[in-house]
């Protein structure tokens, strides 16, 4: 540890400056200067070891997927599939059963557990098609007043030729829109990997809960290491900066509850699968408590002021339009 | 080209200008026919090729010299500027010599006329991080949509974006949520809303405001898509078909309403507007 | 001609009767009754010939189409393309312009004057999407309180794998579903060739018009002709049968209005242009003055009570639930 | 089959049995894997066979005892019966004698109970004219739809059927128009419509009210669709692949919710409407 010899060779000079008696001041200040200089950075490797275990213990095949949530969670669970428009999507399950004594459409993302799993769930990288048929049983839960829950866990919406030629961005665009304004309670978990557009297309909720080990990110670490360092081997240092882990998103104030996984998910479930339990109970008692009129001001008002920005107003003039040099050299201050 | 002297070709671009905004050289070559074009000749025709039609990416100040009134653009919420809420990595040095070169953000809003009818407008800018929606973006466009929605004016935005901006992590991700909900609440209000998709929009963007137009216009040959398409062929293996993710591929699958010939944009706008009777 | 033939014999067998005195009255009885089935059948071949005339003319290549229909009586008009799901089908055009000084939405079926535009436009059979579209800009309208035009002329929904895989019966349904109810005022004129669900799809409206020479039915005559007479060529005969006339569905109560084409609009189609543009107009006027409320239960009613059947409520005891020999002694009455 | 005794041969229906209900014969050839069963086995498996689980067609009142809880099923507008208003050849001796066989029309509608919770039912039966639309299918659908919506009663619907009725013309391709806009109060009333789709459903049945289920349950292998498949043959001139048109093809091609054996149809339709908060 470099650390470690920077201290020894402080305590040497401080012995040194008093058996000679001489002034060794500066040299040991220069130490101490390089002292904290290490320290940040060994801060700062200690951190990224710890971030980057968090995105690799949520991608973990053994981690509880979605669909283990759905069977721990939802009684007399009765799959519905389809978008009634082009097809039935394997990577996304929804359905409508009991979550305790609450009528609930459900819908998840699905991950395989085997390489053949996965194969058959796109590796949890929905279509279109997979979103539309997330938003028809929306739409069927709103008409019902039925609760809903989605478990997100994807890598992203899936990047493919059909993808794009059956509207992937319209699709999500579509969730986003109609979500924000459906009159039923929304609840939302990322249970595993939060992977953009295409976890945010179920993210759009009453209350935002993300599992603690959980990510949420607005790209892949590699993506965001290829694009920064033109290295995608760097994604651990992405990692960090992208400030994807749960505590990081609680703290930005974008998700709403963090629950305790003990163990870990991967290692033993129950103690999360309980304190998530809890937590979605709390929640659906207190959303389904509040008129639909409530309800969507609330989602709104909640998506409505998400952003950092500096509003300049006070620094202009009135009448003043262009204020690109205003803003320059109030950005400085 | 290769037939010209060498003094001459100095004012020409290079081939490998790649963000294709009109260039300050007297003359340009065509990216669509290779031929040389005269600059003043290519502003005079809205930045469209006079012998292909290729359509130049162009400024935000050129886009309201082409499509507005003289004079009727006035800009809102440029007081809202942005932070490093992540702390991103470069991201301030990045922001400040931006500001620096006088740009002022990703979009640019405010109010302007078309022929007359008083109109919100949004023009985004590709030289600001890739058009990149951050917190920024994600407030005026949802600012722009409550506006329009008091006042019951028309919105226009022409997109240009490739998508989510990364330096704001999640802060950015979700202003697809919170542009779109916008949308939604002006949607209610019975107003009209009119996407225009140039090249490229793409991202964080095209899945969220600009895909809910009421009507949706897009450039010929923009790119418009939700993934990149380096990370579509990484994803398949495989090459991307000719024309894929362009404008007509788009019009052909159903997602835009027609593609729109940048000539014929402002009179197109000002029918669909007089249509939905905002000229008072 | 038979039916002359029989006269001449009339006459000869009462000049006998007179010159020779005989009573021949029972043989002249006889004549008198085949001519009278002679003239049925006469009758019955004239109409025959009328009606497979009607059905030969509404599918003429000359006679002017739906997109024709559009350029003449919109102006401004502009196309928008697409479903927003899957494609821009050819077969259906849509869009916004001004009828007089009416915004409108103006959707049509497509159908060729050549046979490279009938490949371009599938001969008017449009494919799932083109009904999406259709209903994708039927709720814009909607959203703008602007009436819309259908103009319809269709051999059917294409009978197609595509179309089935991409839900043909699912497309006609929700627009039979949401147009019902839609709060702006519907205008649907049958131009030509109205052919079964693919037409109905277009079809529901405050106030469903037809051209003088169009046919309306609920299978081709072709396709029931082969069904009846096991032989698709005794099309003309079942043209009778189906009642797909103009007139014929006006006396059915079916149809609101019968444009008179004056020679026919595959001739001149400038009367029928004139008297079809009359009609619109009032209905625009009358439709738009009424409210959304108004209008969708003033539809409702009118889909509502299409229909022939027998109530034998009046025939039975109460408490009897088992009506079925009431109804076949009944059905004899 | 072709070992056996002629006498017994005699037993089993003979193979082009085209409608495929259940034969009165004491054995069966089952059409999927052509062994012999036992009849009485047959009808205590709801018409699905033990050895494959191939589904027959089952008559109407099968429906009812298979599906409904034991004199449960009580008739609603069996009063409304048909007229010819076309005069259309055939049609009225037709009608004639099918009522003097006893039936009444292409479609049973009433109330009945499951596992004691009280719906509203319709059962459409193929033998009526190949289970065809006409104005009595549109009345009596929109009636069922109707007493739903003013009795807060779920409403299930087995479809089986060719389509429109031909021989009332357009009077009855209007009763699709009719059961669809009937299925829209209903709907806006906020209660559950489960339709399900048996073998065959096509045409103008499953063009309306078949396809406008909130949930949309489907009978193995039952043949679903829009066009005939003769008609399709002939229109792309070529043969149809295997499974097209099937219930599990729509599954797969996204419009039907599940695909369920008849034998678990029951507890199913229950837990949906337990999950609706119909029992009370
Ligand atoms: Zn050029
Ligand atoms: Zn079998």
């Amino acid at each position: 540890m470099k650390k470690e010899k920077i201290l020894k060779q402080i305590d040497r000079l401080k012995s040194i400056a008093i058996a000679e008696g001489i002034d060794l001041s500066s040299e040991i200040n220069k130490l101490r200067a390089m002292l904290e200089l290490e320290s940040d950075d060994f801060q700062k490797e200690k951190q990224m070891k710890e971030v980057w275990e968090i995105v690799q213990n949520s991608r973990k095949i053994e981690r509880p997927k979605p669909q283990d949530f759905i069977k721990n969670f939802i009684e007399d669970f009765i799959e519905l599939k389809g978008d009634r428009r082009f097809g039935n999507d394997n990577a996304v399950i929804g359905g409508i059963g009991y979550f305790d004594k609450y009528p609930v459409t459900v819908v998840g993302i699905q991950k395989g557990h085997t390489l053949n799993e996965n194969i058959e769930y796109n590796f949890g990288s929905p279509h279109p098609e997979g979103y539309r048929k997330a938003l028809r049983l929306s739409f069927q839960a709103e008409k019902f007043t039925r609760p809903i829950l989605f478990f997100v866990d994807t890598p992203g919406a899936y990047p493919g030729i059909d993808s794009e030629e059956r509207g992937m961005a319209e699709a999500i665009a579509e969730n986003l829109y109609y979500l924000s304004d459906l009159k039923t309670p929304i609840i939302s978990v990322i249970t595993g990997e939060g992977g953009s557009g295409g976890a945010l297309a179920l993210g759009v909720s009453d209350i935002l809960i993300m599992m603690q080990n959980a990510i949420l990110s607005v790209i892949s670490p590699e993506g965001c290491a290829s694009i920064l360092f033109k290295d995608s081997s760097k994604a651990a240092e992405a990692s960090v900066s992208l400030k994807l882990t749960s505590f990081d998103l609680l703290n930005l104030g974008i998700v709403d509850k963090v629950i305790d996984e003990g163990p870990g998910l991967e290692v033993n479930p129950e103690i999360g699968y309980k304190n998530l339990s809890e937590q979605i109970l709390t929640s659906l008692q207190y959303f389904t408590s509040l008129s639909s009129r409530e309800l969507v001001e609330h989602r709104n008002q909640k998506i409505r002021k998400i952003g950092y920005y500096k509003d300049t107003t006070g620094y202009l003039k009135k009448g003043i339009s262009n204020t690109r040099n205003f803003i320059y050299d109030l950005f400085k201050l | 080209m290769d037939k010209l002297p060498d003094s001459i070709k100095k004012l020409f671009v290079s081939k490998d200008n790649s963000d294709k905004t009109l260039p300050d050289n007297l003359f340009v070559e065509c990216p669509g026919c290779q031929e040389i074009v005269y600059r003043p000749k290519l502003e005079q025709n809205l930045g469209v090729c006079p012998l292909c039609s290729y359509h130049f990416r162009i400024s935000v100040d050129e886009w309201i010299n082409f499509i507005t009134d003289a004079n009727s653009f006035l800009p809102l919420f440029e007081e809202i500027v942005s932070v490093d809420p992540l702390n991103f990595p470069g991201y301030r040095e990045k922001l400040e010599s931006l500001y620096k070169k006088g740009l002022n953000e990703a979009i640019r809003t405010g109010y302007a006329r078309l022929d007359g009818i008083k109109i919100l407008m949004g023009i985004m800018d590709s030289e600001f991080i890739m058009g990149s929606m951050g917190s920024v973006v994600g407030e005026r466009v949802a600012r722009l949509f409550e506006q329009g929605m008091n006042e019951n004016l028309p919105v226009i935005i022409i997109s240009r974006s490739g998508g989510a901006r990364m330096q704001e992590g999640v802060v950015s991700l979700f202003q697809m949520a919170k542009t779109s909900a916008a949308a939604k609440k002006f949607s209610d209000s019975c107003n009209l809303f009119i996407s225009i998709l140039t090249d490229p929009t793409t991202g964080g963007v095209s899945a969220s405001f600009s895909f809910l137009g009421d009507i949706i216009i897009a450039e010929p040959n923009a790119l418009i898509g939700f993934a990149g398409q380096r990370v579509i062929e990484q994803t398949i293996k495989q090459k991307l078909p000719e024309g894929f993710q362009r404008a007509e591929f788009l019009e052909k699958k159903g997602f835009v309403d027609f593609v729109c010939d940048r000539r014929k944009l402002r009179e197109t706008l000002v029918k669909i507007l007089e249509i939905h009777r905002y000229r008072r």
